[in-house]
């Protein structure tokens, strides 16, 4: 994956977020205080914006870049914990181009600061839901040898599985959680937009 | 939605310019997106920053003043602000004595306050936080998000505000605002339901008969869906569950605020205000000081907040103290 | 019909009680149903008395205290109030030098209130009366009704109070009252209609883009009704009533208040004095003071009034002087 | 007529009152501030209770205190007007009977105590559009030598008929005349009560 790849990574991501701005509001207007959608592009539109003519050394400084601008423009909990995932991410790619298993180190890396900073496990309903599965499909795509475009793929599907799975879910971190067993039965719009970041990433490892 | 807005995406930019032409006392940096007293900073003095998202006017930016608050960062409608602007406000009003961040309990507002004050941190600048957590209608646990920070949220800055303006130190000051936020104890019931400009549509339906009772301030759903009630009843709801989480007993003296939500009529608050008086004298406590009116909103829902602090000699004369905001003013 | 209250017949007694319990300022006599300020009348000081139908508050109860009314008079939810409360407010605040009555202009306030100064004429009070009729909003003449009494009530009612406490004379007083009415106008939108406890639905029904425009504070629908318009234009809409009738020129200095109708959130009404600043910007005349909040609701009605008075140095400096009320206070 | 008739002409306005005050509180939201029920209402319960246990001189006083109470209690413009009209009225009849002829010329007493202090003339879509039809119905009928019966009958349904046509008008006094031309088409509420008032004492002195 280089850095080429990786710019149009992110202006997928950009472009989903557009798209799905009113869908992820919605589901945020169930459970939550109405403004993810709305976050994430405002976000995501700030990100295209400072990678415009932005000149980066390696793969990472992309993310980075995208993690940096995202914690500086979204706001909310979804603004530090992307901000953190993609920091976090691309402070472990520094050269001009990410070996597959370097990607899939490179993103536990991510998860693990989401995790560190929410404190959220998967079953709490959030974000976590849809990244951890994606990860474990991603890495285990890797490890068998597969084309990193498939194993994005398996990202994608195993991202979209784990945000369906929120439905069932009661809440336990994030704004969902006050309302109880009344989170119950609602998808959770965190593990929605996981989901879109990784098709976005299939998309742009398989175009 | 029926909105008194020129477009979703220039409410908080507007209410801004608006805020900025209407005080002079308060100095606006649009571009930072932060509201500061018009003086600068008070050399010296412990300063108080807090901030949110917008849409719980006057909440926070009403509280900038002498004897509060030393700045607001409101972030967009119900979403708290970026550390960015955590950082400029810091900056922007640190005297030299350190700035107090009055954070209210939401994971975004936590974490991005948390990098914030590393942030600010890094630059220099000393910093202290107070986490408010005073929503009873949540259950807390450790598992949790924890307790929402609702109505504590105004005691809290006036009274550690009151206690920087006196030149106390961070640690005084934090403290202070910590034992504040101990002392207190919130709980809401929704009769409507309120619309952010973005969503364009209301967070939950009610039918004429219903209400959400255990609400926060940001248009999500209660605990749980009752029939509507006589404000008697649902005053004793709500004293109910803060009496049963902090109790209050024969002798006891509180500040106590009722809270509109926003699209409540004040004379709606004082009707609940004289059942809560009642409450408290069927009890014995006294209520020693109270606010009724709109301090901490959620749009333009309809309903009511009660929040209970139990308040001490040090609280009370704390509380006295001049301050003078847009919002709360006294003494000046 | 959504309402926090015990029961429509209540609402009145209920508030009553809460105002009494809120406020250790004033004192409630809930038999006579008037509020006077805790420390009785003012020995040689003119007295304001001021009331009208409840659903306004904090008219005119919010008023009552040091630099402003002496007493207010409530009367039932948009019905103003019987001779007898006027009388016996009267009575309870003169001071000996007098009771000046400050009335909006509906039949029923100048019927009520001129029977009750013929009442307390009759013992012995010397009274005199202000009318406030600034709502441009109604087409005025002489075979009608008239204008309605609506924003500039407040600005009465302060600068008037104003001249009160300094020791004016009756004659001055009621002077300076009605100098502030002639240079005040008002005008009204409203986004939703208001719904009083006794009827129990709306005066009228609004579509979802739809508003009434020229609305007053008594749930009745307004002059047209349009399509909703972005916050500038309804601001222009009500600016170019005013000024079509009371033509500010460059150089003019304004107090303007920007006032919501009971259900709109304190974030819209900043953002539409953003657009209020403008529009005097543009034509070059200062706001010197301004108020932006609920001061003249109309139950929980969504919308806005917009209240611009002409003001001079004697206004203006009035406008200064201390008041200490529940809903207004500087300076002291 | 006499004081007992007087007293079940008053309490069959409370009667009256009772049933109508959701209709004439509706008429009211139409084009004023939804409180004329509710305050004809709490008025002539006033009323009743006022004149439960008073031992009136003659007929005029039975009418005094009825308006003197609706000055007290109700309020708004109806609270006066209605006062005025029932205080001038009785003002006229000082006896412990009313002669028909005697009472006809209270009644215009009561009307030009209306009109003095609220200045509406005919057509202002006021309780004077209903007022002054049954007075003149009532006079002349009186004068023509009907029954007192046959003459509240005759004021009753010329009361009916003036509310009825304050549909067609456009309001010139009282709150209905902020609308301007959207008042038209909504019957007055005063000019309603009115008609109550004279269905009541066509009842009262006819039963
Ligand atoms: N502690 C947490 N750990 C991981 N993800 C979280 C946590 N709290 C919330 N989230 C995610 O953030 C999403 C909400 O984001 P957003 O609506 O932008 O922020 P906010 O809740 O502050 O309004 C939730 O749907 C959830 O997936
Ligand atoms: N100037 C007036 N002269 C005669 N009747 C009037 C006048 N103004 C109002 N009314 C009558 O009073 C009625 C309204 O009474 P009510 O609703 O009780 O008082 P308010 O208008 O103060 O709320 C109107 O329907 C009208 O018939
Ligand atoms: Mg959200
Ligand atoms: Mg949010
Ligand atoms: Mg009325
Ligand atoms: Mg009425």
């Amino acid at each position: 994956v280089d850095i080429h790849q990786t710019r149009i990574w992110v202006r997928a991501i950009t472009a989903a977020m557009d798209q799905n701005k009113d869908r992820l509001t919605q589901l945020d207007s169930a459970i939550g205080d109405a403004d993810h959608g709305v976050n994430m592009q405002r976000g995501f539109t700030a990100v295209a914006a400072a990678l415009d003519g932005y000149e980066p050394a390696g793969v990472g400084d992309v993310l980075v870049k995208t993690g940096t601008t995202l914690i500086s423009s979204v706001g909310g909990a979804a603004g530090p914990l992307y901000g953190t995932f993609f920091r976090a991410v691309g402070k472990q790619l520094t050269g001009p181009v990410a070996e597959p298993a370097q990607l899939a180190a490179a993103f536990e890396a991510g998860l693990a600061g989401v995790q560190k900073l929410g404190a959220a496990v998967p079953g709490d309903k959030t974000m976590v839901d849809a990244l951890a599965p994606a990860l474990a499909a991603f890495g285990a795509a890797i490890e068998d040898g597969q084309d990193v475009g498939v194993a994005a793929e398996r990202a994608a599907t195993a991202a979209e599985a784990g945000a369906q799975e929120t439905i069932a879910l009661q809440a336990r971190k994030g704004r969902a959680s006050y309302l109880g067993p009344r989170s119950i039965g609602h998808q959770d719009p965190g593990a929605t937009s996981t989901a879109l970041v990784f098709r976005a990433l299939a998309e742009a490892l398989t175009s | 939605m029926k909105k008194l807005i020129n477009a979703p995406e220039a409410v908080l930019s507007d209410a801004l310019a608006g805020i900025a032409a209407a005080h002079p006392s308060l100095r606006v940096d649009a571009e930072a997106r932060i509201i500061t007293r018009a003086g600068g900073p008070s050399a010296g003095k412990v300063a108080l920053v807090s901030g949110g998202g917008s849409g719980h006017e006057p909440l926070h930016g009403g509280f900038v003043g002498t004897g509060m608050l030393h700045a607001a960062c409101p972030g967009e409608v119900f979403t708290s602000p970026v550390p960015d602007q955590v950082v400029a406000a810091a900056r922007a009003v640190d005297g030299g004595a350190g700035v107090l961040l009055v954070v209210k309990n939401y994971t975004g507002d936590v974490l991005n306050f948390e990098m914030a004050a590393e942030l600010a941190g890094d630059e220099g600048i000393e910093v202290a936080t107070v986490l408010v957590d005073d929503d009873v209608a949540v259950q807390d646990s450790t598992w949790t998000a924890g307790r929402r920070g609702t109505g504590a949220t105004v005691f809290v800055e006036k009274i550690a505000g009151a206690l920087a303006e006196q030149g106390a130190s961070l640690a005084e000051v934090a403290e202070v605002g910590r034992r504040v936020n101990a002392a207190s104890r919130s709980f809401a019931v929704a009769l409507s339901p309120c619309t952010t400009p973005a969503a364009g549509k209301p967070g939950f339906e009610l039918a004429d008969d219903e209400m959400e009772v255990g609400v926060g301030i940001h248009g999500e759903p209660g605990r749980s869906r009752e029939k509507l009630e006589p404000a008697s009843a649902i005053v004793a709801t709500a004293l109910d569950a803060i009496f049963a989480d902090q109790p209050l007993a024969a002798g006891d003296e509180a500040i106590v605020m009722v809270n509109g939500l926003g699209g409540t009529p004040l004379i709606e608050l004082y009707i609940a205000y004289a059942e809560v008086a009642k409450y408290f004298a069927e009890r014995d406590v006294r209520i020693v000081r109270n606010l009724v009116g709109d301090y901490v909103t959620s749009l333009e829902m309809a309903g009511v907040m009660l929040t209970v602090c139990k308040a001490d000699e040090q609280l009370l004369s704390l509380w006295d103290a001049p301050v003078n905001t847009p919002a709360l003013r006294w003494g000046l």
